[in-house]
């Protein structure tokens, strides 16, 4: 049988002007369940919360409903009042009779009917509460970080030196990720390698990070503060352990003709190979699919020059499993090639631009490496057709960017940014050279960004023109270029030696089968998606999962490695106890009831259910019910108002509690 | 009006049927394939059938495929029918309106896959409503659901048996009378259903026929809280009837069997037909014979209409 | 003012846009008609459509659902299971017979303490001009087995529920 | 001396009970249906057409409300229905399988508790029952003791004549007054009736089926006859001795009101016990309750069997179960 405290709040006069509280405080003793009710001047104040107190004590109350402000001012303080008086917190409610009724009802009586009303309502509600105790889960405070490029090693370092353990998984045999392969980074034109591979050494170096690299995500488990990490170290077929980084394999190698990936193909590997020479591990590994030995069974040069012994063609992948309390994912992303429609892709190819088919057309990332001193033509800027130096070099920007007809409406925001550097660095390399931007805006938005674009355009000779090119064409050793200045109203035709186009930044291929691995959520690009786009940009909706970098969207190496930080510390924070804590408004299944379709699944945004095997004495499996894993529910209630059966229930908002106020109307 | 029907398929075509679903279950159950085979098997009046679960392959003999096979039999695929068919792999003789509900019923875990074995039907149609259980199938007598059938011949069966002579074009009557509805007034339609639920008597024919009403404990059964009210009261059939449609919405696949199994005649499929029209059109969602990894109610684009939202 | 005919409201409203929404009207001191009660929700996606009609069975005139604008929700996507929820709920209630005036959708946030304002007065003042919902309300009125009420007290007790 | 009367007469009789205030219960068309309903008018009268659901509703209606209450701060008020204010009744139409049900129910409604909704009710009604002439293949009321022309249960019985019009019997004292009282509707002579329906079956061994019940309580039979079974409640509510009603209370804590309604073996949770444990936990043990309650346990208690062979339960069952099978078969067992 409840016993209901009704405590109703004049709020000095702001409820009393307008409702009649003795009225209401009458009503509401009448009320069946209702042990007690009175008014008070200030029930927030201190005297009003002894008073409050007092009542539970002298009138064995069950529930509290404080008739007064909003919740969302002054629950806090109520709940605590009532916890302090020996009540459960949540078995204490606010009837909003002020900001919902007596400053926004002039009529007293109507606004006393009201809010008697409203009395009348919470009072059934907290009538069937239930007492809910906090949720605690505990924390194992190991972080796992995806990807090592500049965003991944930043929050690797920055929880290591923080104290925690981090596991730095990284797909490539080297970190660095695309920052390693550009050449120099703008606003001030340093050098990208003499910035990361610094840091690429520190992350190696640091006792509290295990770094995996030539290492991929095989599944996950768990939740927040508690996952299970499984990790496939792919066979590199050399030892780790043993291997010095000596080179004498790789010298070794009667395979030297291969198109080297991080090089953009410009350059040439052996089978046996370090992606680039600062590369870190740098324990080569061997391409099984041009290597002799995995091909022919024969060779084996490599193994008879090896020192140590390092090689090891046997070599499996191997499994490991890592538990982690937090995961941050900084797996970047790719340039979009263009040249044709990928298959089951909904992005439209620019085949009109020649890419894939005239030699002389590259993308933005083949030119870095092209300027890059540690490229394969020392940083000289030679065309890869003939190895001449081009004359005249016609970059275009926005290409897959912002064209929503071909399936991608965003801006890719680095573009801008990197085609007036990539101007300067010709500039600077070619001095009688000449570039050419077609450009639809130019976007600067960032700390020295705008007054670095103009020292292309008014310092360093680039020619812009606004307006989109319409086709190229191989004419000779040129490459035609037609296209329009919309400025100045005219066709332009430019015969160019190279053309550079500026294509889209695009979520890495896989991105969508991790998140599935990893249970997020990320948009139709397949970027991954932040819980809240203004105030949680760092983490996902999936608790203990964070974001950093261009798997999101879009960045450039200064927003990447604020973000980085940013989800460092979102894990700090975390591990800055040893239990979560958190409120039990999470939603239950009925197992009894359960029927095992998954509806709440299919429409849960936190991945909060799991598969519970339902087994009887003797080991046999009965049925598959729906469980909730109470660290990860959010409390949304999707998944109760999406049961048929209503076999899961959020607690605080149960059925029995809305379907009484309902019927108190 | 008097109007001359015409008989729509000859006895050769349900024959080859029979045989065909005869010898398969043969081979199953001999072969040691599936454990059990649901099929119908004659009735005791001239034309009906009753649903039948076959475990020996010397009962095949027993199984018919007639024009009186209107049941749905994968309702005794569902969890709510859990206790009458043994362990395994078990084979089903399906037509495509039931087909889409074993698809439905896969899509929410409720079948694997592998554990079936589907013996489609290329179908003809059964009869319908208001034929006597001796007369033929014709174009008076077939069911409302079959006039206007997508599925005849049912893709993603493991075996096909029959082939579909040619059939005449059907006016659409279900679709008709929807179109009648839909051009009432509000107050005409609530007269309209007003009638109908009145004569509901709460059997629960309707729910216990449907493939899709596995719940171990249904809404209208609950009592904390009771959010529906359980007695036969023209209040409570209402809400009984809204909320059953709107648990069928985006899963319902069209069987028809709850207008079939209404003692009272209440023309039950019109609201699930409704629903459906309604999911097609918002959200371009048809039940199919392919099982789906969210229905339109459980899963959201980000610019569905809202149009209806202030 | 006096009307003839005072209607019975209800809001079912998200706890993070809506019901902020109207707290902001209350600190700003904008007025509306008190008619409406608001019921409070963590999400629009907690929202049954069970609700709806059990409001509209016992006796309420109006009912409006409001939450987060799209892209909003506290929960990233619970408005958007509600949004489609509720264009299939509200189609069966227009093919069973109800007048969709009567039930009002919209996304308020937390800023919008004037849409909130407009919404329900809007919402108000159209349920007040249609009259009582009578349609459920008669059906509780009746029994079974002969269609109509026999007793005098029956009937009165009927009234009085 | 033999009674007879046109039909436009039964008709016109109609009116003037209804004029007299009494209510009339007769097959009317309900959209696509014939149910028994209370008409307006004698030109509602359906006859020859046999009801969609029994006629067991007039006296045990399909949900009634027998109290209300309130609580406030003054206390708690019930208000009881008041049986006695029910009205006078006619029920007219109905053939011998409906006809004679009631009678089968007194019974049971009077045994350890009157229940005085289903007997004030009993009490207030005449039954006029109709001979039938329309038996269908699912027809059995010959195998269980009656006969398309048995008065059984009527208080005045009718049989169709030829070239139109009925006898018009009374079978009761209740009946006699009331035929001595609109004897004005009545002429004399002689008429030669309709032949009636026979149903197709033969008697069934109704004492060999007890038998054989009696100690097969855990035959595998019972699976055997209820796999198919979906669990609905059709037959039971259709049948016109299936007499199981279930008491709930709606409304909220404050105000509400207790109903009584049908309520049916064959549902999941008909035995379901608030512990959760459920004796009759799968269908093949419901089915073998409506076999056990209708041909043994209600012999055990009061001697009748509680089946009128009307066929409702064989057309209205969705998954063609025939419970005239069920019966041959056990009674083909040794």
């Amino acid at each position: 049988m409840s016993r209901i405290g009704v405590f109703v709040c004049h709020c000095g006069e702001n409820i009393s002007r307008t409702v009649d509280v003795e009225r209401v405080a009458a009503y509401a003793a009448q009320l069946p369940g209702v042990a007690y009710a009175t008014d008070y001047k200030y029930m927030c104040s201190d005297p009003g919360q002894n008073l409050l107190k007092k009542a539970v004590a002298e009138h064995q109350l069950t529930g509290i409903v404080v008739a007064a402000c909003s919740p969302r001012m002054h629950e806090k303080t109520f709940r605590k009042a009532a916890q302090a008086a020996g009540l459960n917190p949540f078995m204490c409610d606010m009837a909003n009779i002020r900001e919902h009724c007596s400053w926004v009802h002039e009529n007293r009586d109507e606004a006393t009917a009201k809010a008697s009303d409203i009395v009348r309502l919470m009072v059934e509600r907290v009538k069937r509460g239930k007492v809910l105790e906090p949720i605690t889960v505990p924390v194992t405070k190991r972080s796992l970080v995806i990807g090592g490029g500049i965003a991944g090693i930043q929050a690797a370092l920055d929880i290591a030196d923080a104290g925690h353990q981090v596991v730095l998984v990284e797909r490539e045999p080297s970190i660095g990720g695309h920052m390693a392969q550009l050449s120099e980074t703008f606003p001030t034109l340093d050098c990208s390698q003499c910035i990361m591979t610094p840091k690429m050494v520190d992350a190696a170096n640091h006792p509290n990070i295990t770094l995996y690299s030539w290492s991929e995500i095989e599944s996950i488990d768990g939740y927040i503060g508690n996952f299970s990490v499984t990790i496939r170290r792919k066979a590199r077929s050399v030892d780790e352990d043993k291997c010095t980084g000596c080179g004498v394999c790789m010298a070794k190698c009667p395979q030297k003709k291969i198109p080297n990936v991080f090089d953009r193909n410009l350059g040439l590997r052996t089978a046996i190979y370090v992606p680039f020479p600062q590369a870190v591990p740098n324990t080569p590994v061997i391409d099984r699919e041009h290597c002799l030995k995995f091909k022919t069974g024969k060779c084996g040069l490599c193994a008879k020059a090896c020192g140590p012994q390092a090689i090891d063609f046997e070599q499996q992948d191997q499994l490991v499993t890592e538990p982690v309390g937090a995961i941050v994912v900084a797996t970047g992303f790719d340039l979009y090639s263009i040249d044709r429609k990928p298959e089951g892709s909904s992005i439209e190819g620019y085949g009109e631009f020649g890419y894939g088919t005239i030699p002389d057309v590259i993308d933005g990332l083949t030119f870095e490496r092209l300027a890059s001193a540690s490229g394969p033509t020392g940083g000289k800027i030679l065309r890869p057709s003939d190895g001449k130096e081009p004359k005249q070099v016609v970059f275009i920007q926005c290409v897959g960017s912002r064209a929503r007809e071909k399936g991608i409406s965003y801006c890719s925001k680095i573009c801008c940014m990197y085609t007036a550097k990539h101007t300067m660095l010709y500039h600077h390399k070619v001095h009688d050279g000449r570039a050419y931007v077609f450009y639809m805006d130019a976007r600067t938005p960032g700390k020295c960004y705008d007054e670095f674009w103009r020292r292309a355009v008014e310092e360093e000779e680039a020619v812009y023109i606004r307006g989109m090119v319409s086709r190229l064409y191989q004419r000779g050793d040129k490459v035609v270029v037609m296209g329009s200045d919309t400025l100045v109203g005219v066709q332009v035709e430019i015969e160019a030696d190279l053309v550079v186009l500026a294509t889209a930044v695009q979520a890495q291929p896989n991105a969508d089968s991790l998140a599935q691995k990893l249970g997020i959520s990320y948009d139709k690009y397949n970027f991954y998606s932040e819980a809240h786009a203004k105030l949680r940009p760092v983490e996902c909706a999936t608790a203990g999962i964070y974001l950093a970098g261009a798997c999101q969207g879009p960045k450039d190496i200064p927003d990447t490695v604020s973000q980085a930080s940013a989800a460092a510390a979102k894990v700090m924070t975390l591990f800055a106890k040893d239990q979560l804590e958190r409120e039990p408004i999470v939603a239950r299944v009925n197992e009894r009831n359960c029927v095992g379709c998954f509806a709440c699944r299919k429409v849960c945004p936190y991945g909060a259910i799991e598969e519970k095997e339902i087994r009887d004495r003797q080991g046999n499996l009965i049925r598959t019910v729906a469980h909730v894993n109470p660290g990860v529910c959010g409390g949304c209630g999707t998944c109760q108002a999406t049961c048929p059966s209503k076999s899961v229930e959020l607690d605080g908002y149960t059925d029995e509690q809305i379907v009484a106020m309902i019927e108190a109307l | 009006m008097q109007q001359n029907h015409t008989q729509l398929a000859d006895d050769s075509y349900f024959a080859a049927v029979t045989n065909a679903i005869r010898t398969e279950t043969t081979k199953l159950l001999s072969e040691g394939t599936v454990a059990a085979v649901i099929g119908y098997q004659a009735g005791t009046r001239a034309g009906t059938v009753i649903p039948t679960i076959i475990t020996d392959a010397a009962k095949a003999g027993d199984l018919v495929f007639s024009p009186g096979c209107v049941n749905n039999l994968a309702l005794y695929l569902t969890k709510a029918k859990k206790e009458v068919r043994p362990a395994g792999k078990v084979a089903i003789i399906a037509k495509g309106c039931d087909m889409r509900a074993l698809a439905g019923l896969l899509g929410e875990s409720q079948l694997k896959r592998e554990e079936l074995h589907i013996i489609g039907v290329a179908c003809v149609g059964v009869k319908g409503a208001g034929a006597g259980s001796g007369e033929a199938l014709t174009t008076g007598t077939i069911a409302r659901k079959c006039r206007e059938c997508t599925v005849r011949a049912p893709e993603g069966a493991d075996v096909v048996v029959g082939a579909v002579p040619p059939l005449p074009e059907f006016s659409p009557v279900e679709a008709e009378e929807l179109a009648r509805l839909e051009a009432m007034t509000p107050a005409e339609r609530w007269a309209f259903w007003k009638g109908h639920f009145s004569r509901c008597i709460r059997c629960m024919a309707c729910r216990q026929v449907c493939p899709f009403c596995y719940c171990e404990q249904c809404l209208c059964d609950r009592n904390r809280p009771q959010a529906l009210e359980t007695t036969p009261r023209p209040a409570g059939n209402m809400a009984w009837h809204i909320v059953r449609a709107m648990h069928l919405a985006g899963r319902c696949a069209g069987c028809t069997e709850c207008e079939r199994a209404c003692p009272m005649d209440i023309p039950l499929n019109l609201l699930n037909r409704k629903m459906a029209r309604e999911l097609k059109t918002l959200y371009d969602f048809e039940a199919g014979l392919v099982p789906v990894e969210k229905g339109p109610l459980t899963e959201y684009r980000e610019e569905d209409d809202q149009s209806f939202i202030k | 003012m006096e009307h003839d005919f005072e209607p019975k409201i209800v809001a079912f409203v998200c706890t993070w846009c809506t019901y902020a929404g109207a707290d902001l009207a209350g600190t700003s001191r904008m007025q509306y008609p008190s008619n409406v009660r608001v019921l409070k929700f963590p999400c629009t996606g907690r929202i049954d459509p069970v609700f709806i009609l059990r409001a509209f069975q016992k006796g309420t005139d109006g009912v409006l659902v409001s939450g987060c604008h799209p892209g909003d929700c506290h929960y990233m996507a619970g408005n958007f299971h509600a949004r489609r929820r509720f264009a299939a709920f509200r189609q069966l209630l227009e093919f069973i017979g109800v007048d969709l005036n009567r039930l009002q959708f919209s996304w308020v946030s937390a800023a919008e303490g004037g849409k909130w304002v407009e919404v329900v007065t809007e919402l108000t003042e159209r349920v007040r001009a249609m009259g009582p919902m009578v349609e459920f309300k008669e059906l509780e009125m009746e029994e079974h087995w002969s269609g109509k009420l026999d007793s005098p007290e029956l009937k009165e007790a009927y009234q009085n529920i | 001396m033999t009674k007879t009367i046109t039909e436009q007469k039964l008709r016109s009789l109609m009116d003037l009970l209804l004029k007299e205030g009494r209510r009339v219960v007769a097959p009317r068309q309900a959209g696509s249906i014939v149910l028994y309903e209370p008409i307006d008018s004698g030109e509602q009268l359906v006859l020859g057409i046999m009801p969609r659901r029994s006629a067991k509703e007039t006296f045990f209606p399909l949900c009634e409300t027998i109290l209300t209450y309130g609580k406030d701060g003054n206390g708690v008020m019930v208000s009881d229905v008041d049986a006695g204010a029910f009205p006078e009744t006619i029920l007219v139409g109905a053939p011998p399988c409906d006809a004679a049900a009631p009678a089968v129910l007194d019974a049971v409604f009077s045994w350890d508790y009157n229940d005085e909704f289903f007997l004030e009710r009993r009490k207030k009604t005449i039954i006029i029952g109709l001979a039938c002439t329309a038996a269908d293949d699912a027809c059995f009321c010959t195998a269980v003791g009656l006969s398309p022309r048995d008065d059984k249960g009527s208080d005045l019985f009718l049989t169709p004549v030829a070239g139109g019009g009925y006898l018009c019997d009374a079978v009761t004292k209740k009946g006699k007054v009331f035929l001595d009282t609109y004897a004005s509707f009545l002429a004399g002579g002689e008429a030669k009736p309709l032949p009636s329906a026979e149903p197709a079956a033969t008697p069934l061994d109704l004492a060999g089926i007890k038998d054989w019940l009696e100690s097969n309580f855990e035959s595998p039979l019972w699976q055997e006859f209820a796999d198919r079974c979906a669990g609905c409640g059709a037959c039971a509510f259709l049948c016109p001795v299936c007499h199981c009603f279930d008491i709930v209370d709606e409304g909220t804590e404050t105000k509400g009101a207790r109903r009584k309604s049908w309520d049916a073996c064959g549902f999941g949770k008909f035995t379901n016990h608030a512990s959760g444990h459920n004796p009759r936990d799968i269908q093949n043990k419901r089915y073998r309750n409506r076999i056990m309650h209708k041909f043994k346990y209600y012999q055990d208690k009061f001697g009748q069997t509680l089946c009128t062979g009307c066929g409702r339960c064989v057309r209205s069952c969705p998954v063609g179960i025939d419970i005239r099978a069920v019966l041959e078969e056990i009674q083909a067992k040794p």
